[in-house]
């Protein structure tokens, strides 16, 4: 079983790295120090950063830095990036104001 | 910095002139331009700071996507600055985290 | 392959890693078999995050009671991760009469167990939450009452499990259970057997296919429930929010993000493709539903809406129950889309279950039996 | 619930080619797009694109999209704008922000062309204001008429990065340099070539270390990276930058298909449907064209939509299946045209040491950004010729293109058959210094020299596409391909015709022995 299966597979320490502090998320201002550790947490998916930290559920819902948080999550665990599923697209696609989301329309529809 | 005539695109095209405020100060723009397009012509860079580290950002993707040039319009944050048409009247304001407060919470 | 355990939990929700945590922490040895790809991918990551004593059937009440006065408040501290638990009450809200009669009704029924839980006027409603409509004339409201991050809660149940040497696996989709010597004792994947003393089957839906691999038959099906996000807003409140007519419920997060949940009507008989789909009808009806009583949320954009299915008991609570047909077995299931705010109180009783313990609460209301014939 | 024969997401190049496509064969159609303007990304391509006549070689980008736009809207096509397509449900229903509401549509195809978004990478100070994708620097100067910055520092040489650093140039901005981690230029010899003679220095196998100031970018520092893409000590350089683009690629922006249910799969390249050669997705009825389905250029977009029309046109029984093969023959071979080459898609990560004829590539143009002068005679479009104007073809690599065989009425120039073939000068053709083929490269890389033109001196007529123009009589400096100055220059004649599109041809004189180096002039 591999380590995406396995979750007590030993990945070793959390060891600090230089580059740290930089911002992967923009959104939600998630560094990599912090989605590098949620992986030695056992966040081990995309989803569960995503869901333990908030990295990719931001405003621009995970457009921007998606790609960035997969190599991340690969590398730690040192699997190939595109083992790791990205995760679902949710609609809508673009953030939509409360009050135009309840207003719907259906056009050609015969009135009832 | 706006580019009065270029090479391939000829004469911008003419817009009418309109004003609107900035952080309470007058500032002029074109109709309809986004509003982003006025801030830049006018030298400015920061659209908000960000709620948890108060770190400046501005326009990143200019297409609507990645959100980062929210500000607050006429009272409403989260507005996204670069696919937003400028009008005539507008206030637009510096958004601290998500409202225009100094401090965030 | 074979792995053997004290116990063996089918399903990595908050039912199975709450009891994986606490049976680790009395020093057994647990495996835990996820089907999905990630840890907590069923209800408890598609789910409004209550934390609800208040309108609860009788028979859960004393669980909802007993996770908000022992387990709730020092979760995030117990589990080393913010699991966001605000105890600010719940507003369960009315704008006709016909609606305050059936909040009247939840409140007589719940008195006799000693819920704090009262009717008040339209006035004292604005002074809890002041951005409510004007149209809402009276509330139901229970002081205790609270919600929580039903993601970080999940994985923070993981996390302190596997620190605690709970194994966890995923993308193991369990197929059957098989009896050895008359106990359940074997869990069968498409390429493995995991073995255990104990077998714990808390996989939401997925129970009943699984339990039928013994002969035992939960009656359960499922309803597809829709929950929405926003962006993030300047703080407002924290109280939960319901209605009497159940347009929609939610609240909003430490994030400043709303999450709420709501319906279309149509969720019970929803058509699906095998993965959850939204429908597009749900958000814009939850929509309405929100604006007909939080009108200053009426710019608030929607940043994404989900689905997921309920494990939707007939009586509607869960099972949580030995089988005597099966001995060896326990059965986690049926929790109906209110199993969050349980799940603690929840993994606390199994756990006792499985340890031979006395649990600490009565669970004879919940036993995989009660269901019998109408006539 | 309003039904649509079909419905097209997405009006870019991919788009509103299937909608006409499909159109043509009947189908009540509809487009829906996010933007206030139809065309996708063509309307910030202000350049003039590569292929053949088919594909609108040397027409502009801009141009293009409103031919597509006509073409579409003749059909029949109904193009609605400013539209958010927020969901692609069951049963190929539609939901759709416009104005204050969102609307539901249901149609029996559904032709997902959504396109494709930047990739971004992270480093110290990457969420500074000053700090833009390379679309956001094309959006401001070619949309919205604004500079993004003064000083630029470019992150990538593929032909974004390389595509939107001359248009930079040609808003007025000073493009600093252009920074790759790759040893390579990634994007076409030809727009690099065009950027480095203007004097724009190339960084390869270096990365952006930091980019810093107050509240937003005031320096970028660079530096070299090893093997490892680990940075080398003591190789730091800083820029006095205001402005830092990000040009490091594309990814498909497939989520409305993966939300559809579509199986999906992930690559390399980008995470994208599972399709066949017609685009057809796992769920009947439902298509994809374009990027959304594997990142190309907006010519290949183009042909991928009209496939995709046609294939959607066959699935609604509108177009007779035997039909469908004779219409799809056409465009695949069209198609598979522009996929050939040194760029190819198949191409892609592989190291290419000759050219098809044999010919070793230039190093020089792959590592600086500009062929060397020793380089150059073994390429067929220089041809040594000392008493008469000839054109001379600084095009080296094979990319699918060949405006300049069509230019030339003269029989000066070949490219033959295969349109990535590699232009040939025949000096047996009588050169007329027209200057047809000048203004007719795509790659602003043919020019006319006369070595015959006085005395000592030699005449050198290259593409200008910068404002002011200079008139003839100015003097100033001849720039060689690396951009250095080599010799001083007059201008003699700044020819502008509508046939040209923009392009100016600027002829300046210089002493004789530059005749082979001197390729840019500045005042």
């Amino acid at each position: 079983m591999n380590v995406l299966e396995d979750r007590s597979i030993d990945i070793g320490p959390f060891v600090s790295q230089g580059d740290d502090e930089t911002i992967i998320c923009r959104c939600e201002e998630i560094s990599k120090g912090e989605i590098r550790k949620a992986v030695h947490e056992g966040m081990y998916t995309m989803t569960e950063v995503k869901r333990f930290l908030r990295a990719g559920m931001g405003l621009c819902q995970g457009q921007t830095c998606g790609k960035l948080v997969r190599s991340i999550i690969a590398r730690e665990l040192g699997v190939n990036p595109l083992d790791l599923e990205l995760p679902p697209s949710r609609p809508p696609v673009r953030p939509v104001k409360m009050d135009v989301l309840a207003s719907e329309e259906f056009p050609g529809a015969e009135k009832s | 910095m706006r580019i009065k005539t270029h090479p391939i695109l000829g004469e911008q095209s003419h817009k009418e002139e309109v004003s609107f405020s900035y952080n309470g100060k007058q500032m002029k723009g074109l109709e309809g331009e986004p509003i982003m397009v006025a801030l830049r012509a006018a030298g400015v860079m920061v659209h908000r700071f960000t709620g948890k580290d108060h770190r400046p950002r501005g326009v990143f993707c200019a297409i609507g996507r990645c959100t980062d040039c929210v500000m607050v319009v006429d009272g409403k944050p989260n507005v996204r600055t670069c696919v937003t048409p400028l009008r005539e009247g507008m206030k637009v304001q510096t958004q601290y985290g998500v409202s225009t407060g100094e401090k965030v919470g | 392959m074979s792995k053997i355990a004290d116990v063996v939990i089918i399903g990595s929700g908050i039912i199975g890693n709450s009891t994986a945590y606490y049976l680790a922490k009395k020093g057994y040895s647990v495996t835990v078999l996820e089907k999905s790809k990630n840890i907590g991918d069923g209800g408890s990551s598609r789910n409004g995050g209550g934390v609800r004593q208040s309108g609860r059937d009788l028979r859960e009440l004393p669980l909802a009671m007993y996770g908000v006065q022992n387990l709730w408040p020092g979760l995030s501290e117990e589990l080393g991760v913010d699991v966001e638990y605000y105890q600010q009450g719940n507003l369960r809200l009315g704008k006709t009469e016909a609606h305050l009669d059936i909040l009247k009704g939840i409140v007589a029924k719940s008195k006799p167990l000693g819920l704090e839980l009262g009717m008040i006027s339209p006035e004292e409603v604005k002074e809890i939450c002041p951005y409510l409509s004007d149209e809402v004339i009276g509330a139901c409201w229970c002081p205790t009452d609270g919600h929580a991050n039903p993601l970080t809660a999940t994985l923070g149940y993981y996390r302190r499990a596997r620190q605690l040497g709970v194994k966890f696996y995923t993308e193991q989709e369990v197929l059957s259970i098989k009896k050895i010597r008359g106990r359940a004792r074997q869990v069968v994947t498409a390429d493995r057997v995991f073995e255990g003393d104990q077998v714990i089957l808390a996989a939401g839906l997925e129970s009943r296919n699984i339990a039928a691999s013994v002969g035992i038959d939960v009656p359960m099906s499922d309803i597809l429930l829709e929950v929405l996000v926003t962006e993030a807003q300047p703080p407002m409140f924290y109280q939960m929010l319901g209605t009497a007519s159940a347009d929609f419920y939610g609240h909003q997060t430490t994030h400043g993000s709303f999450v709420f949940g709501g319906t279309s009507g149509l969720d019970a008989v929803n058509k699906h493709n095998g993965t959850p789909v939204n429908s597009s009808l749900t958000a814009s009806s939850t929509c309405r539903g929100i604006l007909g009583y939080l009108p200053a949320l009426k710019d608030a954009k929607v940043v994404r809406t989900w689905a997921g299915w309920i494990d939707y008991c007939v009586d509607a609570v869960p099972v949580i129950s030995h089988v005597d047909e099966v001995p060896g077995l326990i059965l986690a299931c049926g929790f109906t889309g209110h199993g969050f705010g349980i799940g603690p109180t929840a993994g606390t009783l199994l756990a006792q279950m499985a340890a031979g313990e006395e649990t600490v609460l009565d669970i004879s209301a919940f036993r995989y039996d009660r269901f019998k014939a109408k006539i | 619930m309003k039904r649509y024969d079909l419905i097209v997401i997405g009006a870019g190049p991919a788009g509103l080619s299937a909608a006409a496509e499909a159109a043509s064969h009947g189908l009540e159609v509809v487009v829906f797009d996010e933007n206030e303007k139809p065309g996708g990304q063509l309307f910030k391509q202000i350049h003039k694109f590569f292929g053949s006549k088919e594909h609108k070689a040397k027409i502009r980008g801009f141009r293009i999209g409103e031919d597509l736009l006509r073409d579409a809207e003749e059909k029949g096509v109904r193009v609605v704008l400013d539209s958010v397509v927020c969901g692609l449900y069951q049963d190929r229903e539609v939901l759709v922000q416009t104005g204050e509401k969102v609307v539901h549509y249901k149609a029996d195809a559904v032709i997902v062309a959504t396109g494709a978004s930047e990739n971004m990478v992270p480093f110290d100070g990457w969420t500074l204001p000053g700090v833009i994708g390379a679309g956001a620097a094309q959006t401001m100067m070619n949309l919205h008429g604004i500079k993004p910055g003064k000083k630029i520092v470019m992150l990538g040489s593929g032909n974004v990065g390389l595509v939107v650093s001359f248009q930079l140039l040609q808003a007025g901005c000073e493009v600093l340099a252009v920074v790759d981690a790759s040893p390579r230029v990634g994007g076409y010899g030809v727009h690099a070539a065009k950027l480095a003679r203007c004097g724009v220095p190339f960084h390869l196998s270096h990365t952006v270390i930091e980019a810093s100031g107050e509240e937003s970018v005031e320096r970028v520092t660079i530096g070299q990276v090893d093997k490892n893409w680990q940075i080398v000590e003591g190789t730091e350089k800083t820029f006095d930058a205001d402005t830092l683009c990000l040009a490091v690629g594309l990814s498909p922006m497939s989520q409305l298909l993966k939300m559809a249910g579509c199986e999906m799969k992930d690559t390399p390249l980008g995470f994208v449907p599972r399709c066949d050669s017609l685009g057809r997705t796992s769920i009947p009825g439902i298509f994809v064209a374009g990027d959304v389905s594997g990142i190309e250029e907006a010519s290949a977009a183009m042909i991928e939509g009209r496939i995709s029309g046609a294939a959607a046109a066959e699935y609604l029984g509108f177009l007779d299946t035997s039909l469908l093969d004779e219409t799809l023959g056409r465009f695949e071979m069209a198609l598979q045209s522009l996929r050939e080459g040194m760029f190819a898609p198949g191409m892609r990560g592989k190291e290419i040491r000759e050219t098809e004829e044999g010919i070793p590539v230039s190093t020089s143009l792959l590592e600086q950004g500009y062929l060397g002068d020793d380089e150059l005679e073994r390429f067929p479009g220089v041809v040594e010729q000392r008493d008469a104007v000839r054109p001379v073809i600084e095009c080296t690599q094979n990319i699918p293109c060949n405006p300049c065989q069509d230019a030339c009425k003269k029989g000066c120039i070949s490219i033959g058959e295969k349109i990535t073939s590699l232009p040939v000068v025949n000096s047996e053709g009588k050169c007329t210094a027209c200057g047809m083929c000048v203004a007719a490269c795509s790659g602003q890389a043919i020019f006319l020299v006369d070595e015959s033109f006085e005395s000592g001196y030699a005449s050198v007529t290259l593409p200008y596409e910068f404002y002011p123009l200079p008139e003839a009589g100015d003097r100033g400096r001849a720039l060689d391909r690396s951009g250095k100055e080599i010799c001083d220059a007059e201008v003699v004649e700044i020819k502008s015709l509508k046939a040209f599109d923009s392009t100016n041809l600027l002829t300046m004189k210089v002493p004789l022995s530059y005749a082979g180096q001197a390729r840019f002039f500045r005042r």
